[in-house]
């Protein structure tokens, strides 16, 4: 295989969808879920790069990136529980503590 | 003999430095402490002067002051006739008027202190007098006027006294301008402050830079001589204690400008445009002080224009390249002008302060013995032979006639006639007439600690012109003696009769005391004196009130000084330009905080908006220019 | 690219994107979790085909199993009857939709632009045939200090996670 | 080279955090301990850095008693610590205000003891930090480091406008760090693209001088980071607010140290680095002093606050140093550094003297005072003599660096030297004024009728500054003799480099696109 395009095109149309999860949707959980598949994505970029370049470093990379996520991930949904008991709610336009 | 000089001048140091760290042990003792550290500074002086009068010249340099680049300040000592003869003067007269305010000074509060800072004055003063080189003269040069202040400030409660010693250092400061210039002149051009080095390169630099360096360092004397226009200091000098007047501002420290210009004669010689000024502002200064004399009543003050006439004179001496006359001069007026505060302080003791001469009179009577010295050194200053000044007034006036300033000349004959009428007015306003002295007030004579300083010096008045002033075989032996360091910088171009001269001076004295006997002592003289002063209203209220120099210069420096800093400076430019710019500086940044506060929305949904957009500006950017 | 890796490519490319988009326009969050696991299984596929086998494997076992078990499982614990009612989407929907489609082109763009040596395409991927050897080597000699870096990232996800949730609410 | 092989230079900069670390096991109740512990440790530290002032070796410039280690060695920053001729006397006067203002603080700082004395041997570390530093990035860190706890300082134990006046502090003068680190980034990137070389050390960054268009920004960008800090005319207005609401011992350091930081960057970058434009824009320079002696003097001249009055003699002062500075001959420059010492203790005294009754009285305005002088008469005389340093009497240390930076302004242009010469008039005035308010004059407050005259600490302390005072201004010689020969390095060098330019070039040259060429190289070196 000597065209890496195609396989690119795919990480980058995921990673474009899982923005417009993160962007649009209000489910907190969603959000999440979404940012798991930008994440991914972005891994797939290093064994797609890793592939054509003929180096194992990018899968290394891959396996940084799962255990970030894993961590993101963690913690995205202990923050999810915690706003929970807060708000009752899991909208994030509702999470506005921010402001104020 | 070097380590002689250095012990000689480092001696009122050590006393000081005892008073000073020890005066609250010393409390009784500190005057005689002072005067003992004197008097082995004065018994030290003499075998060096000794020295210096066999011809010899001692030049040493101790120790590297200030080294840097390739320039070094030597702190160095210098013992040739000039300063010989300045360390007999001041060595002999403060030895005296320290013995005085043994006894002047007794039961003051701070005592101790009193002769801490007089020895520290001695200090510098001689520092001033031996250096070797330009910048050890300045720290004498700034430490007796510091000094100066410290001990015109001596009753610092009063707030004239404390005013008075800002006013005198700041002032000379102004001269002082000069002085640095001068000196940073001579560094720039002459590589070298040392006498030695400079005046042996004089000749090679052009004559316009040396006129400029004389003039700058003649600003300095200025200062410090009380001359015009930086006089005003000396009359309000008068609040310090009056031995202090007496030391500093008669006898020693205001005469260092004359001093200093003697010592660099070399420079003036060289320098016949800077050698007229310092003659012309002496005579200028001469008649001008001599006029405000005239009509004070107060006693001190009387005799402090006196001082700054006197010092005019010095400096018509040495203006007029005939330096030996004007040191000469500044010898005799120790003498007399120390004698003369010094009465004039025993009179203030006696009256408890007064010094206003309405409320005084008759007071021959109360205290013959001061009467008659101050009457044998207002002579000496009317210049009636054969007490010193006349010796030493006539040589500078013949010097000036013969060296070819006619007006000079003139200037001081009249000045001469002006100070006989004055000092004699206040003789008979003091101590003869009729009794004024306030109720309740007991004038009684000086105690001896006080009289045996005020007859040496009256004797010292009456002979030290004669044996040095007269002339044997041909040459009169102050002159010779100067003449070793300092020779006459311009040849003679007018020859007149010696004899002339002499007997238009003594003219000019006896008729100005004769004027003041007619105008203080016959029964007439009141009607006599309003005669006069109603004729020369004008020219009357004009002495009377000074010429309003001091109002002049308020209004003129003082206070648009005062204002500019204040109303301008710091509360317009300080407060309103520059700070509420940088006030003004932080408050944009506070708005642009709240203008982009509105894109704080709190949503989360928006931030990460923000964020991706940031994302995507930035990759596009960069993938634009890559295309 | 031979025909039959064209084909593979082809189905697993769709399952993960169909995946994808099915996971952000769902309405029920627990179709999206499974969504996501169809996702998951494409990019699996997509992994394998990249001769990455020990990262297909960990794909489908942490991500597709543990991940989504543990997302659902949250899920789960909390009220939905509460936030009942809810829309899909932010008010400014638009503006994210924007957004995300610039970022597809500007990636596009950069995929189109990027320049790779692929002299090297497929080799150096195994040791001795073995991919999870050949990673393993790499892992732990060159990466050695990332890696356990990487542990303590998860240490301290972990402590954060149970600080958080141990926290009481007044 | 280091002649004492042993680090003393990381001793002395680091062993004020051991007490740091010994400082936190001492119960904050035991507030005697702490002090003691803090003055030993820093008095331990003022001797062993006199054993710099014994071992200099005072005939090269080369930096001595050098620590040197690479740090990120890729981008060639290194640890790199050293002292020559120019900030001997800096570190010594830095080791030696903070024993004496350490001594103040024992009656002064009454609340917060731990922390206060916490912070001020961090501050001590910082300071002594950036006099040592050689690698300019090393400098820059201690730069930044010091502000902190000078901010903490002034910010916790200040005067009642403490926020307003430490806000104003540390945005004023980080601003100023801003620029240099800006400057410090673009000198580094251009120094490697025109001799091929990553380097911080300041020595090296000086050997090879840019071409002038860049000098000419870098120039100023460093100027404003440390006119800020001198603080120079028009950027002074932060030091009467930071000074009157600090605390005696934070105006004692900011005065005696901290403004001393900007004249020795002027030495270390400005004059080295950028030597064509020193030539070009010191009139400028110069002409800013000039204002600066005058301004500050009659702004002082009327001011009702004691340290008011004092933070803007600073301004005056600091203006000579400058002027000395950029005179550039081996007198100004001598006299500039000789200035940076002097007024570091004599207006470190000055504000020792005005903590002293402030502590007694709790107030600052001259209408309080008048007649202090028959009340605490051991008081009036240190505080007299040590006026009398600030006012630049001959005998003691403010005449020799006064004197020494008149001629070389007089060297560089009669005129400079002329100008400088008359501030000292107005210095007089306020001086003697400031002197005559307070102590002259007989008592018309009856609170002051009861002030007890100092102890044996405060004697102490003002009596050792009284005695460096003297001692300078009798015997220099062994200060200037040790700074010579690397003043004389640094002005062969500046003065190696002297063509001037017009700003009319600049502009040209800039015109031609030459920052496009900037940007380019910054993009090749990232």
């Amino acid at each position: 295989m000597e065209n890496y395009v195609p396989f690119l095109m795919v990480a980058f149309i995921l990673f474009a969808i899982g923005a417009i999860g993160v962007l649009v949707r209000r489910n907190f959980f969603v959000v999440l879920m979404s940012l798991e598949i930008m994440i991914n994505s972005a891994g797939l970029v290093f064994v797609i790069l890793s592939y054509f370049s003929g180096t194992v470093s990018g899968q290394v990379f891959f396996i940084f990136v799962a255990a970030v996520a894993a961590s993101e991930t963690a913690v995205g949904l202990a923050i999810a529980v915690l706003m929970y008991r807060v708000r009752h709610t899991v909208d994030v336009t509702e999470f506005s503590m921010m402001k104020r | 003999m070097e380590w002689l000089l250095l012990l000689c001048v480092l001696s009122p140091a050590v006393g000081c430095i005892i008073n000073g760290l020890f005066g609250r042990w010393t409390y009784r003792a500190a005057g005689v402490i002072g005067s003992t550290f004197l008097g082995i500074s004065f018994a030290l002086a003499v075998p060096l002067i000794i020295y210096a009068i066999q011809g010899h010249v001692v030049d040493y340099s101790y120790y590297h002051w200030i080294v840097s680049g390739k320039f070094t300040v030597p702190f160095g000592l210098r013992l040739d006739s000039l300063s010989a003869m300045m360390l007999g003067v001041v060595t002999f007269v403060s030895f005296m008027i320290h013995i005085y305010a043994i006894g002047y000074m007794g039961g003051h509060k701070g005592y101790a202190r009193f002769f801490t800072y007089l020895n520290l004055f001695v200090f510098a003063m001689l520092l001033l007098c031996m250096g070797n080189n330009y910048l050890t003269m300045f720290i004498g040069w700034e430490g007796v006027g510091f000094c100066s202040y410290i001990l015109i400030g001596y009753y610092y409660e009063k707030k004239t006294a404390a005013d008075a010693g800002r006013k005198a250092f700041v002032t000379t400061r102004i001269g002082d301008i000069g002085f640095i210039v001068g000196v940073l002149f001579i560094i720039l051009y002459f590589g070298s402050v040392k006498f030695t080095d400079v005046f042996a390169q004089a000749h090679m630099i052009s004559p316009a830079i040396i006129t400029i360096i004389t003039l700058a360092l003649f600003l300095g004397a200025i200062g410090k001589s009380a001359q015009f226009p930086l006089y005003v200091w000396l009359p309000d000098a008068m609040e310090g204690p009056t031995p202090v007047s007496a030391l500093i501002h008669a006898a020693t420290m205001v005469t260092a400008g004359v001093y200093m210009v003697a010592r660099s004669a070399p420079l003036y010689a060289l320098s016949p445009t800077g050698s007229l000024v310092v003659a012309s502002v002496g005579a200028f200064t001469a008649l001008f002080a001599a006029t405000m004399a005239l009509t004070h009543f107060d006693l001190k003050r009387i005799l402090a224009y006196s001082t700054i006439s006197q010092i005019g004179y010095m400096m018509i001496g040495v203006g007029v390249g005939a330096y030996w006359t004007g040191m000469f001069h500044l010898m005799t007026h120790a003498f007399f002008k120390a004698l003369l505060f010094l009465s004039a302080g025993a009179v203030m003791h006696a009256m408890h302060g007064v010094l206003d001469m309405r409320l005084m009179g008759g007071l021959r009577h109360k205290m013959p013995q001061v009467c008659i010295v101050m009457i044998i050194a207002s002579l000496a200053i009317a210049g009636i032979p054969p007490l010193s000044g006349f010796f030493s007034k006539d040589v500078i006036l013949s010097e000036a006639l013969m060296l070819g300033h006619p007006i000079i000349w003139l200037v001081g004959v009249v000045t001469a006639f002006m100070t006989a009428f004055y000092m004699f007015r206040m003789i008979f306003f003091t101590f003869f007439g009729e009794s004024r002295v306030p109720e309740g007030m007991h004038p009684h004579e000086a105690p001896s600690v006080m009289l045996v300083p005020l007859w040496v010096l009256a004797v010292g008045s009456i002979v030290i012109g004669g044996i040095l002033g007269v002339k044997v075989h041909g040459h009169i032996s102050i002159e010779h003696f100067i003449s070793l360091t300092s020779p006459n910088a311009f040849p003679i171009v007018h020859k007149y009769s010696e004899t002339l001269l002499i007997i238009i001076s003594i003219i000019a004295g006896v008729l100005g005391i004769a004027v003041a006997w007619l105008a203080y002592i016959p029964k007439g003289a009141f009607s006599f004196r309003s005669f006069v002063v109603r004729t020369f209203h004008p020219l009357y209220r004009c002495f009377f009130n000074l010429w309003w120099v001091d109002e002049i210069y308020n209004f003129l420096f003082c206070r648009p000084f005062w204002h500019v800093s204040e109303r301008f400076l710091w509360k317009a430019v300080d407060v309103k330009v520059i700070d509420a710019g940088v006030d003004d500086v932080g408050r944009v940044a506070g708005l642009t905080g709240r203008a982009v506060r509105i894109l704080q929305t709190g949503f989360i949904n928006n931030y990460a908006c923000w964020v991706s957009a940031g994302a995507l500006i930035i990759c596009g950017w960069y993938l634009l220019k890559i295309m | 690219m031979t025909s039959m890796e064209a084909i593979i490519f082809a189905i697993v490319s769709l399952i993960a994107v169909v995946g994808a988009l099915g996971l952000v326009f769902a309405k029920n969050p627990y179709h999206s979790a499974l969504w996501m696991v169809f996702s998951f299984v494409g990019l699996a596929g997509l992994l394998a085909l990249l001769e990455a086998y020990f990262l297909t494997v960990l794909q489908l076992i942490v991500y597709a199993g543990a991940i989504v078990v543990m997302i659902a499982f949250v899920m789960m614990t909390i009220d939905f009857r509460k936030v009942g009612g809810l829309s899909k989407f932010v008010p400014q929907w638009l503006w994210g939709l924007i957004i995300s489609f610039g970022i597809l082109i500007d990636l596009f763009i950069l995929a189109s632009k990027m320049k790779i040596d692929v002299s090297q395409s497929g080799k150096n991927l195994a040791i001795a045939g073995s991919n999870t050897k050949a990673l393993g080597m790499e892992l732990f000699t060159h990466y050695l200090f990332p890696f356990e870096l990487v542990a303590i990232i998860l240490l301290v996800a972990l402590i954060g996670v149970v600080v958080l949730t141990k926290r009481e609410i007044k | 080279m280091n002649q004492l092989h042993f680090p003393i230079l990381s001793f002395i900069t680091f062993w004020p955090l051991l007490g740091v670390f010994i400082l936190l096991f001492i119960n904050r109740k035991n507030e005697a301990a702490i002090r003691i512990v803090t003055f030993v440790f820093m008095l331990v530290n003022f001797l062993v850095s006199t054993l710099l002032y014994f071992h200099f070796d005072p005939t090269t410039w080369q930096p001595q008693f050098v620590d040197k280690i690479p740090w990120i060695s890729s981008l060639g920053i290194n640890y790199y610590l050293g002292i020559d001729g120019l900030s001997l006397f800096l570190v010594l006067l830095t080791t030696f205000l903070s024993v004496v203002g350490q001594l103040s603080t024992w009656s002064a700082i009454k609340d917060k003891v731990k922390e206060f004395n916490i912070i001020f041997l961090l501050l001590l570390t910082g300071m002594l930090g950036v006099f040592e530093s050689l690698d300019a990035f090393l400098f820059y860190v201690f730069w930044e480091f010091e502000l902190i706890p000078m901010y903490l300082m002034i910010g916790i134990w200040g005067g009642p406008h403490r926020v307003f006046a430490t806000m104003k502090f540390f945005l004023y003068t980080f601003t100023g760090s801003v620029f240099m680190l800006v400057a410090i980034m673009a000198t580094y990137f251009l120094f490697h693209h025109y001799t091929g070389i990553y380097t911080f050390d300041m020595f090296q960054l000086a050997s090879h001088p840019l071409p002038y268009n860049l000098q000419f920004w870098l120039f100023l960008a460093f100027f404003i980071a440390f006119a800020i800090k001198v603080p120079m005319f028009p950027f002074h207005t932060w030091l009467p607010w930071a000074h009157v609401e600090a605390p005696t011992v934070g105006s004692v350091i900011l005065a005696g140290v901290l403004l001393k930081m900007g004249t020795y960057g002027f030495l270390r970058f400005n004059l080295p680095m950028f030597p064509n434009m020193v030539h070009t824009l010191g009139i400028v320079v110069i002409v800013l002093a000039i204002i600066a002696i005058f301004y500050g003097a009659m702004v002082a001249m009327v001011q009702p606050d004691w340290k008011k009055l004092v933070a803007y003699s600073s301004v005056s002062h600091l203006g000579y140093a400058m002027i000395g500075m950029f005179a550039l001959n081996s007198q100004g420059m001598e006299g500039s550094i000789m200035e940076m010492v002097n007024h570091g203790i004599s207006t470190g005294a000055l504000f020792l003297m005005v903590g002293i009754l402030y502590e007694r009285r709790h107030t600052r305005l001259f209408s309080e005072y008048g007649g202090i002088a028959a009340i605490m008469p051991r008081f009036a005389v240190l505080a007299g003599i040590i006026t009398l340093s600030s006012l630049g009497l001959p005998g003691t240390n403010g005449f020799i660096s006064e004197i020494l930076c008149l001629i070389g302004a007089f060297k560089a242009n009669i005129w400079y030297g002329i100008l400088a010469a008359g501030g000292a008039v107005v210095s007089a005035i306020y001086l003697l004024m400031m002197f005559q308010k307070v102590f002259y004059v007989k008592t018309r407050n009856v609170k002051n009728l009861g002030l007890k005259d100092l102890d044996l600490r405060e004697t102490f302390y003002m009596g050792i500054c009284v005695v460096v005072i003297l001692w300078i201004g009798i015997y220099p010689n062994p200060l200037l003799s040790r700074m010579h020969v690397s003043v004389e390095h640094l002005l062969q060098h500046v003065n190696s480099h002297s063509e001037q330019i017009t700003i009319k070039d600049v502009d040209k040259n800039l015109a031609c696109g030459k920052l496009v060429k900037i940007n380019a190289i910054s993009r090749g070196g990232l």
